[in-house]
């Protein structure tokens, strides 16, 4: 984490006219076109037709990354406040879990059930954002904690073991309409996950530019106290952000029960480093203030292809890590190459 | 649990330290369990056995560690239960070697110690209680052999934990009764045990090799996943889904195969209420228990499913 | 032969020329005056010679022997050390620790011999009269302290050229006489100095010789001992440049803007000189100086002002009306704005464009429906960014390629977008260049006839002599002294600042 | 997280150490001081003595500690430098396969089979070092990929199995003295690798007061330009401080294999994170630049005495991670609480 103070052009919190500076802007897809190309270079085929290219195929790579997608879209707000948030994968577990709970166990209707879970994770967030803006506690210690509390409160709503959802109109069972999230649209192609995503990114992507919000999330994270000094309400923007996040977290947890037809308190064990990884190889800085929702959307897709066509090819489980990680330092290199400042 | 138990009275049952901490009915004991990962449902299953069991010893208090999957906690776990002086520790070791030491030391301690699942190695406890991995994957080939491909085919693997001893036991018990059946494993990967993965893994499965009509997974979980990503791909009626453990409990593999979600499952014993009973033996009765207590597993598939679940749940 | 020799110097980034073809000599005991409007190239020459810019075009020779530098330690062995224009010390280091960062003085054992850094670091700054603890964390003194630390560390380098990038701009007069001292010594043990600055008359007090920059090129070449302010300001600028002092001057004083009555800020740290009693008022259209020493409590007062302080108390009116700002944006929102004194740590975010940081006091009142339109606030940052003459590519270039006055126009358009009441400034030319100078205190003449009020903070006598109606002094914190500029002049308000009792 | 220039300029002011700065200083001993009360308070006792307090008890806990204790000191060094370390999980694994591979199948001596693992953690951290400082790829992400090939290795140089490491001196068998890992000295009371991690930690704790390098580290972390332009050679401290990281990685790693007799592809998975909290609970900032090892050590101590009396006192798991997440966030709380900036 270089700090770039003097020599840094690549970043303008608005758009940049230039053709070179437009390609540049957009250098994290850079790392997807090639990663995607290589996919295709690299696909089996099957009657002459590339599998990996089929479109069943790549809705399947997108319903794959849609849970740490939305989830990084969340994060792609927090770090660009210069904050991280740790708590998503336990937060995600928690959403799935009060899914199953309140659909199944306390027979709440799709709506009831639904928004309470999305409120837990907002109010989630919210307390999060106020422990780290208001009390100033570092992010990293305030969303370590809340992992573990998010995990523990999970595990109690659930009883620890995973919560069954059955869809249905009976006494415990879930509505239909709920099942609809493991379904696909458009002829049994396109999954409900993945349109979901796909909204949630086209919407944060037009929020975060043109929004006054967005300046404001931009600002603070760029030096906060220069945007308290222009006037920026800095505490209630970072509060709201940890709570669109964990908003964002629990949609995705909702989606993870409605997908998987069950709420497991394990659920999401690990995701936090996932979405922070398609945030950061989306060319995000950790250190705030620079970074795009476009950039998280190709961060997400670039590992969702690499994992798609190494398991396409059945590479061999130990290769394939050695080779997303060389593949994740190789794309992140070629992000550095900029035109020099 | 709900194997039938086949004891080996052959094994060394001398057990020095049952007399010391036999108080009999009178006594009051404290029980350490500590668990390897109870993120898995299984073992989550395997708590809730020893706690449901536990609930009808009045004498016994049992106390939960869960190590987390790491080595290294749970040796600080059974240090912590041994600073605690319990009377007797119940164990699912995450691995074997590494917690072979520190089972001793409790052992040489005089506290009798009950295996699970997973072994540790030399002698220095009381007695082991588990099923046989290698066991179960050959029934598991053996019933996709004989009842799902008999003509032979293609079918895909989804395996455990790289590096833990189920996956590796399961996969080999497979491939031994599959052998010189014409049936080709064209695809093995990892699913971690999470079902998640597995649906993940399915996904590409599917995509490059749609000529499979088998997938075993290594857990029920990963099968259910696969299944989900079948039905994705509209395959869930010509694929055949063979998962393990068999739970009873709602999210369970029983209840997957009585929906015919799955075809079979292959009930993968906790152990937990044995255990339970083994440490009243020890405790409550001052009585000799088997060295090794092998539980037996259970081919489950549509005819048994609702009843061996009703069974198991006390029905 | 001149001690260093710069030839065909270039420079450039994408499109901008920094730097085209200068040529530049210094000899051993002069101090060679570097002099050109913000954004002229003065620094990127500056840089290139001390190793910190090394894809440069043209040649460097030292002592008559061609050299390369690669990187600022290199240029360092050759002897050339360089005060940088934007304070670089590192704040969680102390005094002394930053002095030597880099060449640490080290124990047989090779450890670090603390004891003698910090006795080093004391004797040091007791010669150059400079009175700091050398343990202190840099991260805690105030930037004229930090400029000072910075100064010091230069002077200890023993280099045989020293460049210092505009060193006073935030000290004042006291300690800028200080300042000469140890550079008149340095000078006559031979030492070269190349000497940045925008205050004109420093340059005649110190400099030998001086050359002119102007869109990355040398324009002009003065004797400085016989240059006047006047041929100096017309050749960095290209014509002549009206007085600089609009001397504005209110006869008729308007409503009361501002009223502060009894304002204290409970001491509650060490070492600190917190406002204690101060009491003032701004009327409108009235331009209000503020002077006194470093430390002497001016920033402290405006950031409590605006709502950016700590808790104090007494009582505050603006229009009358009584108030307590609790924040910068409640602030902003009676009417305030506050151009801090350190651009860099509190102004602005260097990564981002021109227009984000111009707008980013007024985004949420332009927005409709929470949307910014993008018309509006590009109009908006096109009319503020010309009518300050700040130099720049385009508005959506990022604000760290602008040079440093350029910056400092930045902050202060993105106030005056604001439309405010009253302007709290800190320091609000500090590194602004003769012409851009002119132009802010028109600007401020301008918003005075307009109504507004000014409460200016600076260490530049003659600004606040030639800019303001009145200025107030502080001293430790407690307003010492209240002069009319129409009856008093630099000298009174130096005398005042230094503690010698003049006459409320 | 805010920027380190912002947050120090309205610092602590105060003129020269004074007896208060002192004990702000040492903040970061508070949490770990208040918890350990807290222990003592709450420790079960028998026959009148406090079982937490009992030595063997107490050597427990910093036998817990000392692996991830010695990563979180190499971790101190990272994060001083405003970098991160996600690899040392993974790298712990490999170092411990390592160890067993080397020592059982290969049968190499001690000396050559400690000394290349230990090689090899160093040789894999330099390397990271220079992806990071050579190459300015964000820590974050190097690290990320290194986590992977690490543990790619590590399966591959393992078959994906553990290695069990036996004693004797027979072919096949590790040299008794590997084993001394697993035992204690001092009559059976003082865990070796907890003397290990004493060791380090004094060593760190003096390297980094006392040393022209530690200076290099902390003002490359605050002002990495400014550190340039006063001729630190910031590219090789870089690379250097991600040597030291990992060489002490494959330390810990060394010592978990001699504590567990094996060593498994899967060993330290997650401990990247206990190690990065054990550091910023220390009171390190992220940002870089400021911090301390005996703040870590404090940190690291902290967790294992949280854990040890949750656990002597048989608190439900559930309970215990709500407990340990709200602890976590209150000892983050009061460290704020220094004389106010
Ligand atoms: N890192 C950079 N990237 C892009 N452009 C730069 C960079 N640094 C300087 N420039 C441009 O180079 C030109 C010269 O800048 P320089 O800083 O040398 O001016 P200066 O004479 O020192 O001005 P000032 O008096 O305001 O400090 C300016 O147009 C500036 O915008
Ligand atoms: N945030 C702070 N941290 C440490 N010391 C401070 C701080 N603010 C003010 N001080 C100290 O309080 C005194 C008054 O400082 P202040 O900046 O208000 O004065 P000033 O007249 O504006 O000085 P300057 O010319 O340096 O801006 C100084 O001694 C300064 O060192
Ligand atoms: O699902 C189970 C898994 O969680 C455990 O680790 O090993 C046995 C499996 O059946
Ligand atoms: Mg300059
Ligand atoms: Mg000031």
């Amino acid at each position: 984490m270089t700090k770039q103070m003097q020599e840094t052009t690549d970043f303008v919190a608005v758009r940049r006219p230039s053709v070179l500076s437009m390609v540049f802007q957009f250098q994290s897809l850079f790392g997807l076109v090639a990663v995607f190309v290589a996919a295709i270079v690299f696909s089996p085929s099957r009657n002459g037709d590339l599998v990996f290219l089929s479109s069943g195929n790549l809705f399947n790579v997108v319903r794959a990354v849609s849970e740490i997608g939305i989830i990084a879209v969340g994060m792609t707000f927090v770090i660009l406040i210069g904050g991280i948030d740790l708590s998503v994968g336990a937060l995600l577990g928690l959403a799935a879990v009060g899914s199953a709970v309140l659909l199944v166990e306390n027979d709440f209707g799709l709506v009831p059930a639904v928004s309470i879970v999305l409120l837990v994770g907002l109010v989630f967030g919210l307390l999060q954002g106020v422990a780290s803006a208001v009390f100033k506690i570092q992010a990293f210690i305030v969303t370590l904690a809340g992992l573990q509390i998010a995990r523990g409160l999970a595990r109690i709503w659930s009883g620890g073991q995973g919560v069954a959802i059955a869809y249905g109109d009976g006494p415990g069972e879930a509505p239909m309409t709920f099942s609809l999230l493991g379904e696909r649209t458009f002829n049994g192609l396109v999954p409900i996950p993945a349109l979901i995503f796909i909204v949630i990114a086209v919407a944060a992507i037009l929020f975060l530019r043109g929004t006054a919000f967005s300046r404001h999330v931009y600002a603070i994270g760029g030096n906060e106290k220069a945007a308290r000094l222009s006037g920026v309400p800095v505490t209630r923007v970072k509060i709201i952000v940890f709570g669109i996040c964990g908003l964002l977290t629990a949609l995705a947890g909702i989606i993870h029960a409605g997908q998987l037809n069950q709420g497991s308190p394990n659920d999401g064990i690990g995701y936090e480093l996932d979405a922070i990884a398609a945030v950061v190889i989306g060319g995000t800085s950790l250190a705030g203030g620079r970074g795009s929702v476009l950039g998280t959307v190709a961060g997400a897709l670039l590992l969702g292809v690499l994992n798609n066509i190494l398991s396409l090819n059945g590479v061999n489980n130990d290769i394939q890590l050695l080779i997303k990680g060389f593949v994740i330092v190789v794309v992140a290199g070629l992000q550095q190459l900029r035109p020099a400042a | 649990g709900c194997g039938t138990t086949s004891e080996n009275r052959g094994g060394g049952t001398q057990q020095q330290g049952a007399p010391a901490n036999c108080k009999g009915p009178a006594g009051k004991y404290v029980i350490g369990m500590s668990q390897a990962n109870v993120a898995e449902p299984y073992r989550q299953r395997m708590d809730d056995d020893i706690r449901a069991a536990a609930r009808g010893v009045p004498q016994f208090e049992v106390r939960f560690a869960d190590a987390q999957q790491d080595n290294a906690r749970q040796v600080s776990d059974v240090d912590n239960f041994m600073t605690q002086q319990i009377d007797l520790l119940i164990i699912s070791p995450n691995e074997a070697k590494p917690l072979t030491a520190v089972v001793k030391k409790a052992y040489d301690k005089a506290i009798p110690v009950l295996v699970l699942d997973r072994k540790v190695e030399g002698d220095a406890y009381t007695g082991w209680i588990g099923a046989d991995n290698v066991e179960i994957g050959r029934q598991a080939g053996k019933y996709v052999a004989e009842q799902l491909l008999p003509n032979g085919g293609k079918i895909a693997e989804i395996r455990g934990l790289a590096g833990s001893t189920p996956a590796k036991e399961r996969g080999d018990g497979f491939r031994e009764s599959i052998r010189g059946r014409n049936i080709e494993i064209v695809v093995s990967q990892d699913g971690d045990w999470l079902r998640e993965k597995g649906q993940e893994k399915a996904d590409a499965i599917l995509k490059s090799n749609p000529d499979i009509s088998v997938i075993y997974a290594h857990n029920d979980p990963m099968a259910e996943g696969a299944y989900l990503a079948a039905r994705a791909a509209g395959k869930q009626d010509t694929l055949k889904f063979i998962g393990i453990d068999g739970l009873p409990i709602p999210s369970g593999g029983l209840k997957a195969v009585e929906a015919g979600r799955l075809s079979a499952t292959l009930i993968y014993p906790t152990a937990g209420r044995e255990a339970v009973e083994s440490a009243k033996k020890i405790l409550v009765d001052c009585q000799q228990i088997p060295k090794t207590q092998t539980l037996q597993t259970q081919l489950i598939t549509k005819a048994n499913a609702t009843e061996v679940y009703a069974r198991a749940n006390g029905g | 032969m001149p001690l260093v020799e710069l030839v065909r110097i270039g420079k450039s980034y994408g499109g901008v020329r920094a730097c085209h073809d200068v040529d530049f000599t210094v000899h051993s005991g002069e101090v060679h005056a570097l002099l050109g409007e913000n954004g002229a190239g003065k620094s990127t020459l500056m840089r290139v010679l001390c190793g910190d810019v090394t894809d440069h075009s043209g040649e460097i020779t030292v002592a008559g022997h061609a050299v390369r530098f690669h990187s600022p330690a290199d240029a360092q062995k050759a002897g050339i050390a360089m005060i940088h224009q934007e304070l670089d010390l590192v704040p969680g280091l102390s005094v002394a620790e930053n002095i030597f960062l880099g060449r640490e003085p080290r124990t047989r054992l090779r450890t670090l011999d603390r004891r003698a850094m910090t006795r080093e670091t004391r004797d040091l700054l007791r010669r150059t009269g400079i009175d700091l603890d050398p343990r202190r964390m840099v991260g805690e003194l105030r930037t004229g302290e930090q400029q000072l630390v910075s100064i010091a560390k230069a002077l200890s380098l023993d280099a045989k050229v020293l460049i210092m990038d505009e060193p006073t701009s935030a000290l004042s007069s006291a300690e800028v006489d200080r300042m000469f001292t140890a550079i008149a010594e340095l000078r006559r043990g031979g030492t070269a100095i190349v000497y940045i600055s925008h205050r004109m008359d420093e340059i005649g007090r110190i400099a030998d010789r001086a050359t002119v920059l102007r869109n990355g090129s040398v324009v002009a070449q003065f004797d400085a001992r016989d240059m006047t302010a006047d041929q100096a300001a017309e050749a960095m600028i290209g014509r002549p440049v009206r007085t600089m002092f609009t001397a504005h001057h209110t006869d008729e004083a308007g409503e009361k803007l501002l009223e502060v009555n009894d304002l204290v800020v409970p001491r509650s740290r060490p070492g600190r000189r917190d406002p204690a009693g101060i009491s003032l008022t701004v009327r409108r259209g009235e331009i209000v100086g503020l002077a006194g020493l470093l430390g002497s409590g001016r920033t402290e007062l405006l950031e409590t002002l605006f709502g950016a302080g700590r808790r104090w108390t007494g009582q505050m009116f603006v229009n009358g009306r009584p108030v307590r700002p609790r924040n910068p944006r409640h602030a902003i929102r009676l009417g305030l704005v506050y151009v801090p004194e350190d651009r860099r740590i509190s102004g602005l975010c260097l990564d981002h464009s021109v227009l984000a940081n111009t707008v980013l006091s007024i985004v949420d009142r332009i927005a409709r429906l929470g949307v910014v339109p993008r018309r509006s606030e590009v109009g908006q940052t096109r009319k503020i960014v010309r009518e300050l003459g700040v130099k720049l590519a385009t508005v959506y270039s990022a604000v760290a390629t602008l040079s440093g006055g350029n910056q400092q126009k930045v902050v202060f358009g993105r106030m005056l977008l604001t439309e405010p009441d009253l302007l709290l400034l800190d320091e609000p030319t500090r590194g602004v260049d003769v012409g851009a100078k002119a132009e802010i205190y028109q600007l401020l003449g301008k918003a005075a006839q307009r109504g507004i009020g000014v409460l200016l903070a600076s260490s530049e006598l003659a600004e606040l002599v030639g800019v303001c109606d009145r200025v107030i002094v502080l001293r430790g914190g407690r307003t010492v002294a209240e002069l009319t500029t129409a009856h008093a002049g630099e000298a009174d308000l130096l005398a005042a600042s230094m503690g010698e009792v003049v006459p409320l």
